[in-house]
């Protein structure tokens, strides 16, 4: 099993979404973030003074899924969230020691979809 | 304010009071009765300056009122955006009403636009003479109400336009097109100071109107003069502007984009009904016991309104909305403005109800079918529910009204003002903001647009700090 | 507004300005010095318009004071709901009592509720004669006075309350609950519109109060009248409605559920306390120097119960408490509603300095002992303080009050008032809660209630893309 | 309010116009025309009441202004605490300007500081008559000014202040502080009541400024005695106080501590602007023709400074900057008290042009150079822009200003005022704040104001669920 | 070593920190998130038109704990977050390489706790 | 490769960027969170009813880094971090199993800077 990170565009969710729902993968969780890479940041200021923002706003997903679901999964995400322009952004991937649904108590593969 | 033949009627009224006093009448003394009457007109003179400037704070308030509610009713992203939007066309407007817009409006008028009366030119600043200083009160009265067609505007267009464009829009719209079609109903209001001169729609001897045998054009407080002004231009603009990014689908059909606030929209709403109570029964300009029967007229019509619109919403989404139900509320005012002095407390409450329901069939109709992006209705509830209350003084007033036995040329000249605001204002936001369009541009870039006017073209935010998700 | 006697002040005022002019009686000239009254009396109409109606806007703006302290004070999940009852009392309130309402209190009554001018009907809307106008400016008034009481009861039954049932009580209380008590206490304000009929508190001749040999019941603008009827009506609704999920933990004491929105509470307060300088300096309804008068005690009052309820707050939990503090500011308002005619400046401070200890402290009782949820404070705020201000005219009334010499015949009436505020709106509001409990049903389910009344009763959201963590 | 001179002008007025009566003069008959002149007396009176009143509360929900503009302006995490601090300032200081500060402000004087008139003790509150009832309408209208001038301070000391320390400092400028300058400047606006006394700023006849040949100082609404006061004050605050904790870097160089919510900052500059309303055209206290002229010289000179300080922003940092913009209102707005009266309206136009770029510059200047840590530029605002419009009438006064060939005379008054107002706030908030700090303290810890001032001094969050940022 | 992640409902939270609370398992970080699982959304609808939300709102633990911790954490999880229907959430497990307390620099199982 | 969580006391957050830049780490994702520690919590009251608060604001940062990058970006948060007192925070350390850019699909170590 595998934990797929991915921080991406926030308008980008939507389509992301519906790439990973073409591919039934229907199961996420999503929280916003600030990321800084890239892309480069921006000026802002008040009253008269400079301030520099880098950090920009991210949608972060977390999928937990079945190995055989990976690719799909990766895939689903470039796909909706590719632009080709820079800070689009990145997929991280993390092995995933267990899994468990808490209503049932399921474990593994089983937990996760 | 109100039609021409109502602003002599203080006037007269008082010349009557005099002549009828039973002392005046029994013994042959006139100098007494004359010095009461000179008395009473100072006193009633200074009431009435008292209740207009009054009556203009509050409209003046309305500005903050647009503001909240516009913010409200729109993204995060764009809020410090349309807030300098709200300010700046105040201040703007102000001062080319000022400098220009009152003359045209005001001055010496041809039947089409005034040509005198520019910067108060002709009003000495420093007489004396008590009524001679009318102007200055008639004129900040005047000054919110130009404020109010133009901020008008920026609800419809709001999250895509181009800050300096904006601008550009506000100081013409208070300088030259609304000046000029309130000319054409309002002209008159001035009385003696423009040298009694009248725009043709309010229906001068040997003018269009008198010459088609029809009465004069009824706008007590300014559903059309004001608010339909407005609120075509508002579409003239969001149709130039076309829609925001994401609010129609590929497949055309149209997207919820939610406003961001609406405990702020909410109070919005509040002040706007609380302002129009100088809107409409400050029109009066005069102290007096009508101001309690406009003030009823007023405050069932919104009632009203925000009663059928929260049902027609209930019925039609299985939910009574909230943002269909301040909408209500603002179409019940806008409709009952231009008959609130000339109809019943029972006609107000119809012309409300009607506004109520209109307003959620305008919104859904401009969404779907015309499918003109309007964030905030600001088309239905002022173009559309200021054209219905216009007309509705044609069914309604208790003098002339159609459902009163009056006939239909109250009806027909109702019509002829309404469609005259529309091909005016209509006509000229469409060459105004095309014009716009093709010289300095009159919409954000795509990529600013996504992240927000407010950094793009202020480059700050409005909320410093939140976590907003920001995904449309 | 006021008592019974107060009422036919200014017109005696007039006469007695006229018998007392020294032209008057030095010269036998009759006819100039009636023309003067007749003159001044006109005038003093329209500035008494002017005021009343000014005054009137004042309170009407209280509703959106209301909707920001309820809003404010409550969880963001709830706060379309919130806000959309406010709206919406207001809208049904301003039918509801055009409609029935007003002929109920203010038509010529038995003493016990009146029996006319339903919509007004008597009136002859297109009547020329100003003085036969009062009544338009005297609805007006009454109108947002009905509303004020109607509004406080959302407060109390905020974050559970099915929104269907809060429109019919509001219809309700606009309707029938309130003014059937406002005809015992006020139905003489409306003077010879109503035949000269008197409420039975009123203390008409050979009526109870006066068989008991005690003088009228004074509320001067409506502690008992409105607030306190509000309050009771909030506590029966409180109760039968029973607390909000998690406010009481399985050992039954109280947990915190903070609001969401102090800036807007806040905003609220300070329009409140806007409001009543038009709630209780107007409810003189005459333009002359005690509206100053009247608004020194109510500021003074306000202040100083703001500063012993921070106080209070401070010394009971170690911190200046903002919510109490807040609260505190209102109780000062509702105690010093009903004296704050009658009363010294001094005894306007002492007022509001016991009202501001006593809200903290009812406060605490009624959530600790009573176990009631009054998530905004409105019963002790409303009911307690306007139960006091009231009591406390027996005791500081410069004429009659028991501090003053005056002995204890004055406030044994206002104990009557109060006590018979207290049975007919917990009474009436006990049985209206029931039945709506055991029909349409007063509580949303719990699932709607854990995920907020906005999504289950109006399928929105009011803070569209905040991150809000809504763990309670 | 205004000049010494300016007030008697409406009783003045009332008399000339009985002399001048048209039929007084014909006939020998004085009865009838002093009846005449009593009645209207009577009832310019009652309308000046009712102007004063209702200018009054409109200069009273400033207070809300001030909150929403000063919450806005700083971070989420103080919120609580500076809702706190309006709140309490305006009723500490409606007491303490009641029991002491109007008798010292107006009580009869020596030329620096009054001695009668504690708690309106000499005034006669059940009187009938109806022109002795004149001090309850003064007494409100003067406490909100007070209060005015007390509540800008906090804008300044925001966000590190503790909250002890403000409540000492807000009864000090109310009872003293403010009412000692006051009385210099405006000791005279009480009239007869303070026996005729004048302070030393006003000119009486045998003054220090009369013996230099000088006219008496002008500000009729206080730029100067209200604002200037309060800016000076501020900066003293601010400067005895020291800078945000990471509001300069270890470089001296100063950092952006953004605003947290600018929908509520922008309401409480469009809630000033209204205030300012009754502020300017309130002064008159006079129901006449008056009020319109002030409202047009007031409302030129705010939307002048909104425009010329968004300009300016826009040069100076490539982008209209909101923060400066609603800065630029407020300075326009400050800087016209003094002359709006005096000016005509192009040259209200000029001076609000000229405050808008003074306040950006001014910000600046106190931020970079002076490296003062004022949040809100309160100091800017009411400081600096206080002093110019004061010198401004100098300038442009119609009557005696520089430009309109009236010579130096006036400019020199005006800097006298101007000084000797900076001397006595900035020297009296350096003593105090010292005090303070040295006492009590001023200041919170450093773990306070890192958490935040609405937990550690208040033991609660303003914005409880919402997901909030806080690093800085 | 491991680091639990777990996705509870809201209105949980409380009585998921008293199990685990119970537990002695009194260190751990909370974030809000939004998650897509097997419950069903609900629809909202401004202004007339219909919006789909399958994203509710959900709390996001993170717990890192020695390995003989495991077992106590997820049964307090489960104790104090299952309520039997869906929506409950899912528990996540990864192994958790290295753990460092900022302030002393101590690493592994001594700064977890 | 590693991915790097820190809790950290939230004004310390542009220390350790600075920090973190120094040492030529300049990409991270970065989020708010609520955390309960060793720190003691603090009391509320609202109206009268005590609350006791002790998940304490904190920002969450998650940096994905290439083995030799672990220890100057581990430095670099203590760095910005520390400043002795109880509420400093933690790092967590966390295998990675893959990172991939998504504008370009490259992958692992070169995705990851
Ligand atoms: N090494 C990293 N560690 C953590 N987050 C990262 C890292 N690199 C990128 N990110 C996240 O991904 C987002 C997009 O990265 P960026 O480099 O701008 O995109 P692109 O791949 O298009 O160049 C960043 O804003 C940040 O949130
Ligand atoms: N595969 C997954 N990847 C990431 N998050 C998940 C996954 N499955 C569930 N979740 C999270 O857990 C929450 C609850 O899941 P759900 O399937 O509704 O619960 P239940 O286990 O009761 O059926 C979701 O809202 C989501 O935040
Ligand atoms: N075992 C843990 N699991 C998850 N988060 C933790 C854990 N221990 C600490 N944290 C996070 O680190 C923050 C700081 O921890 P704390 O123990 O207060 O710091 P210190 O290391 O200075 O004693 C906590 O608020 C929490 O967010």
């Amino acid at each position: 099993m595998k934990l797929v990170i991915a921080y991406i565009q926030p308008e980008r969710l939507n389509a992301v979404k519906q790439a990973l729902y073409e591919r039934e993968i229907t199961k996420m969780s999503v929280t916003n973030a600030l990321g800084c890479g890239q892309q480069m940041g921006y000026h802002e200021s008040y009253r008269g003074v400079d301030v520099e923002v880098n950090l920009l706003k991210k949608v972060r997903m977390e999928i937990a899924v079945n190995d055989d679901y990976l690719k799909p999964t990766i895939d689903g995400i470039i796909k909706g969230a590719k632009t080709g322009e820079i800070g689009d952004g990145k997929i991280f991937v993390l092995d995933l020691h267990e899994c468990i649904r808490i209503r049932t108590g399921e474990t593994s593969g089983a937990a996760i979809g | 304010m109100g039609n021409f033949t109502r602003r002599v009627v203080p006037i007269a009224m008082v010349l009557l009071a005099i002549g009828m006093s039973p002392w005046a009448m029994a013994q042959d003394e006139p100098g007494a009765a004359e010095a009461i009457a000179a008395a009473q007109e100072q006193m009633q003179y200074n009431a009435n300056v008292l209740w207009t400037c009054v009556a203009a704070f509050l409209v003046m308030f309305m500005q903050a009122g647009f503001a909240m509610v516009e913010m409200g009713m729109t993204r995060a992203k764009n809020s410090l955006n349309i807030l300098m939007k709200n300010v700046m066309d105040f201040s703007f407007g102000s001062v080319a009403f000022f400098v220009v817009g009152f003359g045209i409006m005001f001055g010496a008028t041809n039947g089409f636009f005034g040509t005198s009366g520019f910067l108060l030119g002709d009003v000495d600043w420093t007489a004396d003479d008590a009524l001679a200083q009318w102007p200055w009160t008639f004129l900040i009265f005047q000054t919110v109400f130009c404020a109010t067609a133009a901020t008008i505007v920026s609800g419809a267009m709001a999250e895509r336009t181009k800050f300096v464009s904006y601008l550009v829009y506000s100081v013409l719209i208070s300088a030259f097109i609304y000046p000029v079609f309130g000319s054409w109903a309002w002209n008159g209001l001035n009385g003696d100071f423009n040298g009694g001169s009248a725009g043709w729609l309010e229906g001068p001897e040997g003018g269009q109107l008198a010459s088609m045998g029809l009465p004069a054009f009824v706008d007590f407080a300014g559903s059309t003069v004001v608010h339909s002004v407005g609120g075509w231009l508002a579409l003239a603009g969001a149709l130039i502007l076309g829609p925001r990014i994401g609010k129609y689908g590929p497949d055309g059909k149209p997207r919820a984009i939610p406003g961001h606030n609406f405990g702020l929209a909410a109070l919005g709403v509040f002040i706007l009904w609380l302002g129009w109570f100088g809107f409409n029964p400050g029109s009066t300009t005069t102290a007096n016991g009508e101001i309690g029967y406009v003030a009823i007229t007023t405050n069932l019509a919104a009632a009203a309104a925000a009663i059928t619109a929260m049902c027609t919403s209930w019925l039609i989404f299985k939910k009574p909305e909230p943002s269909m139900t301040f909408n209500g509320v603002l179409a019940g005012l806008v409709a009952i403005t231009a008959p609130c002095y000339t109809v019943s407390p029972v006609g107000a409450l119809a012309i409300g109800a009607v506004a109520g329901v209109l307003v959620v069939f305008s919104v859904l109709f401009i969404d779907r079918v015309l499918k003109v992006d309007d964030p905030v209705g600001a088309v239905s509830v002022h173009g559309v529910c200021g054209a219905w209350g216009t007309l509705a003084c044609g069914l309604f007033n208790l003098d002339g009204g159609l459902l009163y036995g009056g006939g239909m040329a109250q009806l027909a000249t109702q019509f002829i003002g309404v469609v005259s605001a529309f091909i005016w204002a209509f006509g000229a936001g469409i060459v105004l903001f095309l014009a716009l369009k093709y010289t300095i541009g009159l919409r954000v870039s795509e990529a600013e647009e996504v992240r927000g006017l407010d950094i793009g073209e202020h480059g700050m935010e409005a909320y410093s700090g939140f976590q907003i998700f920001t995904t449309q």
